[in-house]
């Protein structure tokens, strides 16, 4: 009994069942793909002998290098454009949006759209920016071109815009838990020192809003690198990035070369986090 | 006693998989009214079901899949052979499962030809036969004869070749399909067409002419020749359908189904021949006992016409024809088989009118088209090379 | 009312902008599903009609939707119930340090962090080694649950981070076990936010694609199917099915609203002083 | 004393949907003087300093300083500064950044304003430690810089929301003192908050006692706890008694009723010890009646509840309240 | 007054790490009786009564209840209950259901223990909001059923961290009334943490003061203020001033300094108004003294900070501090 009070033992006892998931299906999976990414592979079965081969294929080819800085690309581009927005639409609902109960609705409404799956709403896209499709039905009617524009889909515009609609809400979410939790006496404090409602923004809401601003580059980087499916929807196959290249190789069978590509990806998206983690403490934040 | 056994067989599951071309429900529905066994479908896409069949051999009991991908499953020991003689139907099977020839005097395509992979010497054997032995690998189900899809409103002019696809003219406006095994033939039929390529063996090819067909495609796509690349069935149709693509790689049913939306589509005859393919079913090495005798049950009545006859309205061929026959009009043998003008209305097996009368098959009869196949969907000894290749194309 | 300034009305508008950009797709999907039956996935509409809808319920051409949507519905509801559960129990481990809770912590951001594509695959891949069979019931629950627990277990963090310590101190004082202060106590009053986990949990399980794909088995689960249908399906069937779930979930969040309406308006009735000075 | 120069609300009201927090408020801040606002919790204190300081839309009515209508003009521009309850330092900004934070808005050039932020910590004796961050500040470090900061816009009246109450007891009084010597050297109006009688008393040049969204009396503090309009004020500012005699309402001061054989008899309810008196409560019939007694006196003849005692006082200092 | 059934600490130290929070402490605390614990910030007072209540635990000594050492025991099983500053109510529960819950977790059956708590929200006069959630309820009302919450246990000592500190000065007095006339009622010992010195001395019978994690004195009310025994006391107390005399200090307090022109002059430097008194400082050299003057006196010959006065006191009266 008195073993059970000792907070060692009786954090390990509450933490097990974490643990074991965690062991289970996070550590021992990473660990085997790590050591398949030094296995040799046939169509159809994984041979367990040491070799760098993957690695030297990986590095050797130049293709990788494009592709990685492909998925870098998306993942800024999607980045800067989820933090404007994102950052716009918290501030809107939390300092110009007076009401608790308009606040909460209009949250609501933002998040509703994240019921439906997101490879339907990905694909719906598609009779959207097509050829033929709305947008350029209406650019035509308007009077706007001539001609339909191509690069509405299949192109890196469409793959960034699907990236912005599907993961704009996991800016917003952490920006606008750290807004609601700025004193408002402070925004007053910088209007009676004479700031204006943008200085106030630049100078106080911004620099607060940090912590939020970092969980949520946190969430879209890592969901953007390790992304495959919308690339391959958004860009009709045309473009590319590592999930990509993870995904071919594992539906081609290819594990252990899919395992090697893997731990380049898993490296450099642990290496971003590490670096954004020093900029804030999680736990303090939450 | 028969009593007995079809009073079992109707607690009995089978878990089927396989690609959305043939594992349709229509089948398990059929299949528990006449034998009361139940199968279960799941559908999946072609590299998916390749992966499961290599590396999941407990998930299934009955694996769809097509001839090249057997040649890479085989291997692996997770189906079984098949004893011919439990085969009722199987004489009547048409020679290209057999010895690879449609007709006596028919020329050998290029690839993975089915029969080239249909039988193993024993039945724990895990080598394919040169020839027919008494055990089969996969029961031939389905095939068909592929070629090139096109929008004639938005082209305009016939087409003739396979280099089409890479005619600076459609650019933006063609696309390829992402599956490496069968998108490989497609493109070394778009590099001979074109003159550029000699291949040994488009089934086989060396790492050069590996080489040099992507090299060719490659530019292409930097040029912005592709609108995209579509992996699957509808994928294609919704291509076509909206107009995204005027010509590109299709399968059969895919042109049909444009064509029910009444937008008009050619499954374009071409002159370099056509790229076929074909599917069967295996058994899983784990099926035993009732399940596996019903298994065989089930495939002879697979073979018994109604399947047959159901693919064949949609535009597929049944490795037995003539016991489809049976299951279908006059009209519709005609059409799809003989390649006859219609004499009414075409619908398919859901009801959707496919053609009018008087129109003909794209392609005709089932002897020109099955007769001027030039290569097989395949699967080459360098194709771990052709597939790291692809995936760099793909990527690129 | 009170003037607002032109800041106020640009932000309105773009936060509009922004909703139509979010709604958008969901419109399209809703318009389009309901297509005559001759109508494909795109532009232009061919006539309306109820009959993707009516064809959602009828037994498809490939593919089992209800299966998969019972699958899901299931594998959501024991990914919900584990995530409460385990989150709950880790978030009071958290509470305290402990030898390691370090080491613990980073696991879990790493758990939220690491691309989804590469659970799928190692988990995956030890199935395959270990000679075990993938289900979505095994395999693929677990898999599942590296990602709905660092969510659950960061807003655990946060909800204990705010708790009070005070309420299980004077439940102590009151004479309540460990176990009856947390069952009493702690549990009823972090309620609200077990509900959110509990929520966030499903919505996460119920919409996951990548670590499903290779740790489902023979049997799909919804977004595995849906992701089947976009590759076999050429009907507005599949709109049909995004515009039924939509519409459950604003149902839901309806009901939910409903029901937090009516509990404070109950409470009303009893009046209230507080922030009186009495 | 009223000048050009005042604070003036006229006809101020304050509605937030149904409910009105401030009601037809007018009221003449003399310029340069400490004003307490005085009152219960939700009697419209903090409405009204928020409304002069432009933080709070003016329902009706208008605020006129020096001469000028300010009801429309930004927080900025009024001449006002506020000091807010919870300091609300911005808690990523050093403390000499806080202080000079508007002179930064106005554009003021990095040297020029640290000199200013500077000086200003001198004045609240803060300049050592103008490099840390308000976190590593206590209560009252923070408090000085809040003051720091709002005076630095040099303001002519100065807004302060309970700028005490989350210090402790202690640290109050001594804080008080600083804040009033503070008024006295700089000579500006100071409008100070409080829900605390001792501290108004001790504080202000003017107490404005406001109860119900409404002021109830307003005078120097002296005025206003001798002679307490209504029976709100006199029971508010503590140390009275109210007593019903013959119909009419007087207040009488707790120290000035003393405990005397001869007075009228009553029943001790309670005793309190408050170092220079105890205060002592007594029933007479159904009247309450507090009685503040020097110590050394009560301590002569100590009482214990339930003693029987009699009460006494001179009828010259009861005092006639109006409500 | 020892009894055996007095709470006494025997040399009780808390460490935390490394800082001592409560450094060999002893105390007796007679039973029955109302105790405050008063002291600056952070000198341990909190710490030591939940050491006490058994919410914390103790590094060295222990903590003797009638007779037994009861440093070991759960909370519930100490014979104590305690009052949290925050009340800490359950904010899931009705106001009966937070006063009936100690009775549940002991598996009382419904009926009875809401038939306890009644009979317990009757005595803080709350039963006609039994139904009501805490978050329904003002301060004041909050307080009293955090009270009765912690009453229906039946402790032998009750223990309330700054019971008044949430509530409003004016509402503040009046609990502080009610606190006492309920522990005189229920006989049972009352200790009470607060650093307000007007609120100790009011309540207590005792009064502990504490600095720096240890008693520095401890007595009735009048003997702490009457005689405190070292400076920190005198100071802490207020009212009083602390005199260098040859070289030894003594007390002084404030009331008993007369403003007088024969006395030793010193010069004004603030006027605080404080009803029945006004605090005068004035710097006598570089001493500065306190004199707290009735209000009716003082302003005979009101006097201003810059002013001139002189300053007496009979000699008597200073009190010579130990340290
Ligand atoms: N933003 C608001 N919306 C609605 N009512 C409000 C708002 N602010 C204040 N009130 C109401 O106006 C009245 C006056 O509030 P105010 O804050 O001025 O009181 P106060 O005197 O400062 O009280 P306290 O001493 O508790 O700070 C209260 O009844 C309050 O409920
Ligand atoms: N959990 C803890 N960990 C470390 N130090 C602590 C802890 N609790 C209290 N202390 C320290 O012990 C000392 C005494 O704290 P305690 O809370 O008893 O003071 P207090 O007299 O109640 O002060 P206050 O009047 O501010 O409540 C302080 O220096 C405090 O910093
Ligand atoms: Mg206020
Ligand atoms: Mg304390």
């Amino acid at each position: 009994m008195q073993i059970l009070k000792n907070r060692h033992v009786a954090g390990w006892l509450q933490a097990a069942p974490l643990t074991l998931v965690l062991a289970a299906f996070l550590v021992l999976p990473i660990a085997t793909i790590v050591t398949v990414s030094f296995w040799q592979a046939t169509e159809f079965s994984i041979i367990p002998a040491f070799s760098l081969e993957n690695y030297r294929f990986l590095f050797g080819s130049s293709v990788t290098g494009r592709v990685f800085l492909a998925t870098f690309r998306y993942a800024f581009l999607t980045w800067a454009l989820t933090l404007a927005i994102g950052f716009t639409v918290a501030y809107y609902l939390a300092f110009h949006v007076r009401s608790q109960s308009w606040q909460i609705a209009l949250f609501l409404l933002c998040t509703i759209p994240f019921w439906t799956s997101n490879i339907i709403r990905m694909i719906s896209w598609i009779p959207f920016l097509g050829r033929n499709g709305i947008a350029n039905q209406m650019l035509i009617s308007w009077g706007v071109v001539d001609e339909p524009v191509e690069w509405l889909l299949y192109s890196d515009f469409s793959v960034i815009l699907a990236f912005v609609h599907l993961y704009t809400l996991f800016m917003v979410v952490p920006i606008f838990n750290t807004m609601m939790r700025i004193d408002r006496s402070l925004v007053e404090a910088a209007y009676d020192n004479g700031a204006s409602g943008w200085q106030t923004l630049i100078h106080v809401i911004l620099p607060l809003c940090k912590p939020g601003i970092m969980i949520g580059t946190i969430f879209v980087v890592t969901l953007v690198m390790g992304d495959f499916i919308t690339v391959r929807f958004m860009s009709g196959s045309q473009r590319a990035n590592v999930g990509r290249l993870i995904s071919n190789d594992i539906s081609l069978l290819q594990y252990p070369s899919a395992a090697a590509t893997a731990v380049v990806l898993l490296c450099t998206v642990l290496l971003t986090i590490a670096i954004l983690l020093r900029f804030v403490d999680i736990r303090k934040e939450l | 006693a028969p009593m007995v056994w079809s009073q079992e067989s109707k607690n009995i599951v089978l878990r089927q998989f396989g690609t959305g071309v043939s594992n349709l429900n229509e089948v398990a529905t059929k299949v528990k009214e006449d034998l009361g066994i139940t199968l279960e479908m799941t559908a999946l896409d072609s590299d998916a079901v390749t992966q499961r069949a290599a590396t999941q051999p407990d998930s299934f009991d009955i694996a769809d899949i097509e001839y090249w991908i057997c040649k890479k499953v085989w291997p692996t020991g997770n189906l079984q052979a098949m004893d011919v003689s439990k085969i009722a139907n199987y004489d009547k099977i048409v020679g290209i499962f057999k010895d690879g020839k449609l007709t006596p005097e028919s020329e050998i395509a290029q690839g993975t030809a089915p029969h080239t992979v249909g039988f193993v010497e024993g039945q724990g054997s895990t080598a394919f036969a040169d020839e027919q032995t008494n055990w089969m690998t996969l029961i031939p189900t389905i095939y068909n004869a592929d070629t090139l899809g096109i929008r004639p409103d938005l082209i305009g002019r016939p087409i003739s070749n396979w280099s089409e696809l890479l005619n600076p003219e459609f650019k933006g406006k063609a696309s390829l399909l992402d599956i490496s095994s069968i998108g490989i033939m497609d493109m070394a039929m778009v590099c001979e067409s074109m003159g550029e390529i000699t291949y040994g063996d488009k089934g086989n090819m060396t790492r050069e002419e590996i080489d040099a067909t992507f090299a060719i495609f490659t530019e292409a796509k930097r040029a912005g020749q592709f609108r995209a690349f579509w992996k699957t069935f509808d994928e294609s149709v919704n291509l076509m359908a909206s107009g995204e693509v005027v010509i590109q790689s299709m399968w059969s049913p895919a042109i049909t189904a444009v064509k029910t939306r009444g937008i008009p589509c050619v499954y374009q005859p071409l002159e370099e021949g056509y790229r076929s393919w074909g599917g069967g079913i295996g058994l899983s090495k784990s099926l035993t006992g009732m399940e596996l005798d019903a298994a065989y049950e089930y495939i002879n009545w697979y073979l018994s016409g109604w399947v047959g006859g159901f693919l064949m309205r949609q535009g597929y061929y049944s490795a037995v024809p003539e016991t489809s026959k049976e299951f279908m009009s006059e009209n519709e043998w005609g059409y799809w088989f003989e390649g006859k003008e219609a004499t009414g209305e075409i619908t398919s097996p859901f009801g959707d009118v496919l053609a009018q009368a008087g129109e003909v098959r794209d392609g005709g009869s089932f002897y020109d088209r099955m007769g001027s196949v030039a290569c097989w969907n395949a699967v080459m000894d360098e194709n771990q090379y052709m597939v790291r290749k692809w995936n760099e194309f793909i990527a690129s | 009312m009170e003037r607002r300034s032109t800041g106020f009305w640009l932000l309105t508008i773009f936060f509009g902008l922004f909703l139509l950009f979010l709604y958008g797709p969901t419109i399209t999907i809703g318009i389009l599903s309901f297509q005559g039956p001759g109508g494909g996935l795109t532009f232009p509409m061919q006539g309306a009609s109820l009959h993707w809808f009516r064809d959602l319920f009828r037994e498809q051409a490939v593919g089992d939707i209800w299966g998969a949507f019972r699958r899901s519905f299931a594998l959501g509801l024991m990914v919900m119930v584990t995530t409460v559960i385990v989150s709950v129990m880790g978030g009071l481990a958290f509470r305290k340090r402990f030898a390691g809770s370090g080491i613990l912590f980073y696991l879990i951001i790493a758990s939220l962090v690491i691309p989804s594509i590469l659970v799928s695959l190692g988990v995956g891949l030890i199935f395959n080694q270990f000679g075990l069979r993938v289900h979505w019931a095994s395999s693929g629950f677990g898999s599942q649950l590296t990602w709905t627990l660092p969510f659950g277990l960061l807003i655990m963090f946060a909800v204990f981070n705010r708790f009070d310590k005070s309420y299980e101190e004077a439940a102590r004082d009151q004479g309540a076990s460990a176990w009856q202060t947390i069952r009493f106590v702690v549990l009823p009053i972090i309620a609200p936010s077990l509900i959110g986990v509990g929520l966030f949990g499903f919505t996460l399980s119920y919409d996951e694609f990548a670590r499903t794909l290779l740790t489902a088995g023979s049997y799909n689960t919804l977004p595995l199917e849906i992701y089947g249908m976009t590759t076999n399906v050429t009907t507005p069937v599949i709109y049909a099915l995004g515009t039924l779930t939509t519409a459950f979930s604003l149902l839901i969040i309806g009901a939910f609203l409903l029901a937090a309406w009516a509990g404070a308006k109950r409470r009303a009735r009893l009046g209230s002083d507080a922030g009186k000075g009495v | 004393m009223r000048s050009g120069q005042d604070l003036e609300l006229v006809h101020v009201t304050k509605r937030y949907g149904g409910t009105v927090a401030v009601r037809d408020v007018s009221h003449v801040f003399a310029n340069g003087s400490y004003v307490c606002l005085l009152g219960p919790s939700g009697c419209g204190k903090s409405t009204t300093l928020r409304m002069i300081a432009g933080h709070e839309s003016i329902s009706e009515g208008s605020i006129v300083l020096d001469g000028h209508d300010v009801s429309r003009l930004e927080p900025a521009r009024r001449g006002t500064a506020m000091m807010f309850q919870s300091y609300a330092l911005f808690p990523h900004l050093s403390v000499r950044d806080n202080v000079a934070f508007s002179l930064r808005m106005k554009g003021v050039d990095k040297a020029a304003r640290h000199r200013a932020a500077d000086e200003m910590l001198e004045l609240v004796d803060m300049t050592h430690l103008a490099e840390r961050l308000p976190a590593q500040l206590s209560g009252g470090q923070q408090q000085r810089v809040a003051l720091a900061r709002a005076l630095v816009t040099k303001p002519r009246v100065l807004l302060l929301d309970e700028p005490l109450s989350a210090l402790d007891p202690f640290l109050r009084i001594r804080v008080r003192g600083e804040l009033k010597r503070l008024q006295r050297e700089l000579g500006i109006t100071f409008i100070h908050v409080t829900h605390g009688q001792d501290e108004a008393l001790a504080l202000a040049d003017e107490v404005v006692v406001m109860n119900d969204a409404v002021i109830e009396q307003a005078g120097t503090a002296r005025e206003v706890f001798a002679a307490p309009r209504t029976e709100f004020v006199a029971r508010f500012m503590g140390g009275h008694n109210v007593m019903d005699l013959d119909g009419t309402r007087f207040a009488l001061r707790a120290d000035d009723v003393r405990l005397d054989e001869a007075g009228l008899p009553a029943v001790v309810r309670g005793v309190e010890y408050q170092g220079a008196h105890v205060a002592v409560t007594a029933m007479a019939g159904a009247q309450e009646v507090l009685a503040l007694v020097p110590e050394a006196r009560f301590f002569e003849n100590p009482k214990n509840p339930g003693d029987a005692v009699g009460l006494s006082w001179d009828a010259s200092r009861l005092h006639r309240l109006t409500a």
